[in-house]
């Protein structure tokens, strides 16, 4: 439920207005919902409004623990059975 | 209409005229608008006959016995203009690609215009033109036309019905229902391009997205692919409902499933990021300049290497291969590991919010 | 596309897969409801019930404002478009519904009805402005995450007079339907299944934060995580589920903590507090009614409230007896225990509002996943 | 679609059911339209093949050697249904026409639909049912086709294009240009019937009249016209514009004048009497199972004959001569005795007060 | 067709034309106008001509509504359509006379106007009662025959307060066009030709009947024959004034005495001059500003007069001023003497409004008698 | 200028209405101008309405008209010139 996507602001506007880029796909969108947003942040785009900004430390944080090894690491052909 | 006729009649308005019922009435205004605007852009010795339809010299195939392929599409684009076309091309690439990829070589094309009252004929002199440019570049001339207008509130700008014929060689059968298990499966290019750069331009999804249709007539790729000799079950081009309608067909008509990579679709990241948007999946994004060809495997490399050797196959990529199905899936293998249907499109491709 | 592209790593979920079925406890079971139809949405797109190892089980919650939308509301909607002559403005998911009569809002469309799609409320907010003569009704669907931004069209359309504008609200709430699921008297009926635990919405908690989540996993001793949508996150989210289980634990984890805090947007909180208030009862199609599991307009915005504006009354329309959405979505059921499921029902003639959105479980489970019950 | 996939679609409802904008997106329920619909009255082994287009056998005419014709036109009728007619039947006949006017033996026809989002399936079912009956009976199959469905207000019901392909032998040529000073000037019927049917229905002109439209493929009539031997210059069907537009396109592709005499063209008396009514010319009105046969002063009454020995051209009449006039004119001798021009129409042809 | 066909009898016209072809006297010539278009049209139609002797020389009169117009009147119809989104009702002859800025009504209605044609003031009316929420105006032209179709209708609308419905008037009055003709001082300008007698319309006069005419043919000494518009009708006509002529009688003879009187239809009079007053001046294309020579309507009736409701002011526009159209109406000059005849106007292109009505002599001449220049 | 024809009248109707023939063809005109108005009387009809009753003996008069002939009758040709 509720496609939201990541995407970057490269313009704030006048009006409560941002172009967002993704993947060079640029759309104008709302930050009603939203305070302080700055050029270069990412926010979750929802149904044309900015819901919230993304953290990038803690994306990292996250992509860090799925890299994490597990203690079976090594071990073959359970997972993907 | 002889000279002494045609001098009486003012030149058409194409700065600031607009089609008006009077042009489809079969008076003088018609005549004028097919002789000052379609004969003088699309004009040919066959065109140019001036009878109820055209005679032309009966296709030859040096001397092998051939048949007949006649194919027919409505075009009913909007916008009418997009980034990298627009449906005057459209409508002969379209209509080209069809008669291409049953193996044949595409040589005459009719045209029918179903114009809209009060639609410019600036917009129309520049589709005209662009279908123009279209047939020459593919080598296949507009022999024969109609055009109707209708009312304001009838119809939508205008739309364009091509018919293709070309000529088949004896021996060559290609067919959606020649797919065998084990066969290869190729695609020529990139994924939605077309669609997205339509949705790019609807009114009501302004988004903004560098990216052109695909829109080519496909009939020189075809030609350097039918002289590899490969042996080819089938070849078909993804338009409406992208690659998961028309391989669903082939797989329906043939009785195989499919089973695709998607690692190998090639996809451009802007037509990504726009499916991303708008919640929609690019296999099921319309194409305009791409085929599909499924092929012996034992050919397929050829194949490949044949059509990147071409301009319009520099792409080109083996996405998957027929496989025996009694329930004719189509089925991927994800990117991510994991595995899925790529069932027909339910209903219509619409932007999601969930 | 940042953020989007690395947490789609086929090698990584490989590992994670790896870690997971290193986790699982031999001959334990672990059935966890993706209470979202994202969720169920990334997991038949990537086929991650492939990664799986076979202990764990994903049920498929009712966490799709689509699926959850019952056919009375959807009547409603065709009624103002048919019978009431306005521009009725809805979000694309929701154009092949079911309703009424064989009618659905893109049938309705076909029969003479002004229907709108529309990305964004603020298209809506344009066509009644384009449209000063005509009434412009948004028909609003949608769970927390959607709500704000409804909420926001309406203060504009108040600040800007747009006295042509309304909304038919349809908000719903997650917690609601959660509760619902793991209380209501009508698990007697429907019966109920082990849930050892539940992945939440990510973008539901970019506005509502995770703490509401806190009282389940209190109250009910299940573990909660909120997980973000891309495949990674719910691999991720699933490792996580197994691990509290594992310890006997029962906390609110996030997942998403890339874009979710515990608090929430506190200021889309505010709007749509100032615009919406609960309503006493709201009918969920497979849930039946739930008390205070749904907004509506507050009085302040009566005029904005086309419930009020055109004097609709709610009809209850019972759905097909033979379609087990409600035991489906409440994780009783599966796709394929219904009779209906890719005969009668496909998602071209979609006999319940599971097989409508591609988020449903029905549906999804016919798109994506129908080859497995073949092979 | 395989039966395994069939198997799951319920039956379209042909009873109550509409188009809508899924019936055109390349999904599934554009392969059922297609095949419980347009399949199911039209089909025929070419329509059956499933893939782009359709391959057909090579034209034959018994050893001798022959040269290909193509035509095509848009049918916008309004109203769809008329008395005589409708747009399906209509659409059938007016593409045979002009390629069996052109001399050639019409094989097959192509067709494309564009339908308007919340038009009736019962009342597309009769028009494909019609134009099923009126291709059996012309002898052309409908071997392929297309169908995209617009947005209800961007279309009218629906639109047909038909395009027709047929083979003519090599020896035979006739053409608007090939008119001679001194050649007859013959038509198979009574003037008017087809416009006047249509009118008759118009809402705004409400007016009765027992007229049915005279729609008809007139390929057997020719047949049996060509076998007479006779030295035809030119046929053609007079639909838009008339009798008077046609005779005055002729003339301008000859170069020639053309003298009719008002009292042997055949106008019905309630046609007559339909354009007192709205102060319309008969020669102006449309036709649609009409011809114009010109034909060398010799032969005339030969043709005539064998016209007159036809079902469809029992009231056929000589009408005028074909004269020297480097104006191009038409001209009349009125049943009055007088002389007048009957020139093109210009503009529309539109009720009359005044 | 009862009453139609034996007017067009060939062989009886044969016998007419000997008839005139043994009163005409030698060396004598004899110029008639026909001041109706109906006249203009049959003499064309059946080719009239070609059976008169040559010393019978037929002028064309302003008898043709579409032809005397003037572009004010077209532009003030097109402004409502195109500028106020009213529905314009008009009768097809109005859609393609040359206005303002290259338009006509016909090109009006491709750039969006909502132009419709009508056959008759009760679809006019019909209209009106089916859009209630559109204003619906009934573009009025035409002479005496066609105005009290006009009054019923507005007096229609009164009746059922069809207060959206209302008329632009352009009626205009023949006794004043032809006085205008043997009197007004532009005669001058124009010059002027001996006319020795005029063919009056039939219709005109099943309204008016015959008695507005005795007071031109004793003022003006010049015979009047009121006549059918059959070309029987108007051979007999002709024979008429040859032999009025011949024998120096100037009286109003009546050919069409199956139809008119000499008082006409006074329960018709009664309708326009409730609904009708006489305009102080009207502008008339080709005949320039006409005193007394055209209707309006009466302030009883203002709520449906067009001109007043949307405030319209009529601005006189200049003819293109190669065109003769004011020479032509007025007998002074023939088509084929204008140096656009046939080059630069046609009927598809028409630069003056007698090229545009079939019934207009430009138009006629070159649809039907174009030939006998070129021969 | 006005083309009008003559119809027959074959059914009058309700509320000023007739139905008219001309030839076959029947459309329903408009009686508000004209009183006295019977099934098998000829109208002269105009945009929808009957501006006036056709007098058939004064038609039959009318015709007789045409065909008397002149003094001239047997001369030939001075009038097809
Ligand atoms: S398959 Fe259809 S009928 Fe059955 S539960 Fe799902 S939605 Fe309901
Ligand atoms: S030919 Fe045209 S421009 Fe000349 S007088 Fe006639 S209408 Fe006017
Ligand atoms: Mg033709
Ligand atoms: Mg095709
Ligand atoms: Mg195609
Ligand atoms: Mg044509
Ligand atoms: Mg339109
Ligand atoms: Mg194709
Ligand atoms: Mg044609
Ligand atoms: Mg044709
Ligand atoms: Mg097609
Ligand atoms: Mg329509």
């Amino acid at each position: 439920m509720c496609l939201a996507i990541p995407v970057k602001v490269v313009e704030v506007g006048a009006g409560d207005t941002a172009i967002v880029d993704l993947g060079g796909v640029k759309k104008e969108i709302s930050l009603a919902l939203l305070s302080d947003v700055n050029v270069g942040d990412y926010v979750i785009l929802h149904v044309g409004y900015a819901l919230t900004k993304l953290d990038p430390e803690e994306a990292e944080r996250t992509l860090a623990l799925f890299a994490e090894l597990n203690e079976a690491g090594t071990v073959e052909g359970t997972a993907a059975s | 209409m002889s000279e002494a006729k045609r001098g009486y009649v003012r030149p058409l308005d194409l700065k600031h005229g607009r089609v008006d019922l009077t042009h489809g009435s079969g008076g003088r205004s018609m005549v004028q608008l097919i002789s000052e605007l379609f004969a003088k852009h699309l004009g040919n010795e066959y065109l140019g006959q001036g009878n109820d339809g055209a005679v032309l010299p009966a296709p030859t195939l040096e001397g092998r016995a051939g048949r007949l392929v006649m194919s027919t599409d409505c075009h009913v684009v909007s916008p009418l203009f997009f980034p990298g076309g627009d449906i005057g091309c459209l409508s002969v690439h379209g209509t080209v690609n069809d008669v291409a990829v049953m193996g044949a070589t595409p040589l005459y094309l009719a045209a029918g215009f179903v114009l809209e009252e009060g639609f410019p004929l600036a917009d129309l002199a520049r589709i005209v033109e662009s279908m123009a440019h279209a047939a020459a570049e593919a080598g296949v001339p507009v022999v024969t036309g109609d055009t109707k207008v209708v009312e304001r509130g009838k119809g939508d700008g205008v739309f364009i019905t091509t018919t293709g014929v070309g000529i088949l060689p004896d021996g060559l059968e290609l067919g959606g229902a020649r797919a065998r298990p084990g066969d290869a499966v190729i695609i020529s290019g990139s994924m939605g391009d077309h669609g997205v750069a339509i949705m790019s331009k609807r009114e009501n999804l302004s988004f903004d997205a560098p990216i052109e249709s695909d829109t080519v007539a496909l009939n020189g790729l075809i030609a350097a692919m039918l002289a590899t000799g490969a042996d080819l079950r089938c070849l078909r081009d993804p338009t409406r409902g992208g690659l998961a309608a028309t391989l669903n067909e082939i797989a329906g008509q043939s009785g195989v499933g499919v089973m695709l990579h998607e690692k190998a679709i090639p996809v451009k990241p802007v037509v990504s990021a726009a499916c991303e948007f708008l919640g929609l999946d690019p296999l099921y994004v319309a194409n305009e300049g791409k085929l599909i060809a499924i092929c012996a495997p034992a050919d397929a490399d050829r194949l490949l290497a044949a059509m990147r050797a071409h301009p319009l196959g520099r792409e080109a990529s083996r996405i998957g291969e027929v496989i025996v199905d009694d329930h004719h899936f189509v089925q991927l293998t994800t990117a991510f590991g994991g595995k899925r249907i790529v069932d027909w499109l339910a209903g219509d491709q619409l932007p999601r919010i969930c | 596309m940042k953020y989007i592209d690395e947490f789609r790593d086929g090698e990584l979920a490989k590992n994670l897969a790896l870690s997971i079925g290193a986790e699982v406890q031999p001959g334990r079971s672990y059935s966890f409801m993706e209470f979202c139809g994202g969720h169920t949405h990334a997991i038949s797109r990537y086929g991650l019930s492939d990664l799986l190892p076979p202990a764990v089980r994903m049920v498929h919650g009712p966490g799709c404002p689509v699926c959850v939308l019952p056919i009375g509301r959807v009547d409603m909607a065709i009624d103002l478009a048919l019978n009431h002559g306005v521009i009725l403005c809805t979000y694309g998911d929701t154009l092949r519904i079911p309703a009424s009569d064989g009618l659905s809002l893109m049938k309705a469309k076909a029969r003479g009805g002004d229907i709108r799609m529309v990305y964004s409320t603020l298209d809506a907010l344009q066509i009644a402005r384009d449209n000063p003569q005509r009434e412009v009704v948004f028909f609003a669907i949608g769970f927390e995450t959607t709500t704000p931004p409804t909420a926001v069209a309406i203060q504009q359309a108040d600040k800007e007079n747009l006295s042509n504008f309304s909304v038919i609200c349809c908000h719903v709430l997650t917690p609601s339907a959660i509760s619902n699921i793991l209380e209501s008297p009508e698990v007697r009926q429907w019966g109920t299944v082990p849930l050892d635990g539940f992945i939440g919405p990510a973008h539901v908690s970019t506005v509502i934060g995770s703490r509401p989540y806190e009282f389940f996993a209190e109250e009910y001793r299940k573990p909660v995580v909120i997980a973000g949508f891309e495949p990674l996150d719910v691999m991720q989210a699933i490792l996580m589920l197994v691990r509290q289980v594992n310890e006997g634990r029962a906390e609110v984890e996030n997942e998403f903590s890339r874009a979710v805090s515990r608090d929430g947007n506190l200021k889309a909180q505010d709007r749509v507090a100032e615009v919406f208030e609960l309503r006493r009862e709201f009918e969920w199609r497979g849930l039946s009614v739930v008390p205070y599991s749904a907004l509506k307009i507050r009085r302040q915005y009566a005029a904005f409230d086309a419930e009020r504006k055109f004097k609709l009354d709610y009809r209850s329309v019972p759905d097909n007896k033979a379609c087990e959405c409600g035991a489906i979505l409440r994780g009783v059921k599966k796709p394929q225990d219904c009779k209906l499921f890719g005969t009668v029902c496909t998602p071209e003639n979609p006999i319940g509002s599971c097989m409508v959105s591609s988020e449903g479980a029905c549906a999804a489970h016919y798109s994506y996943g129908r080859y497995k019950d073949m092979h």
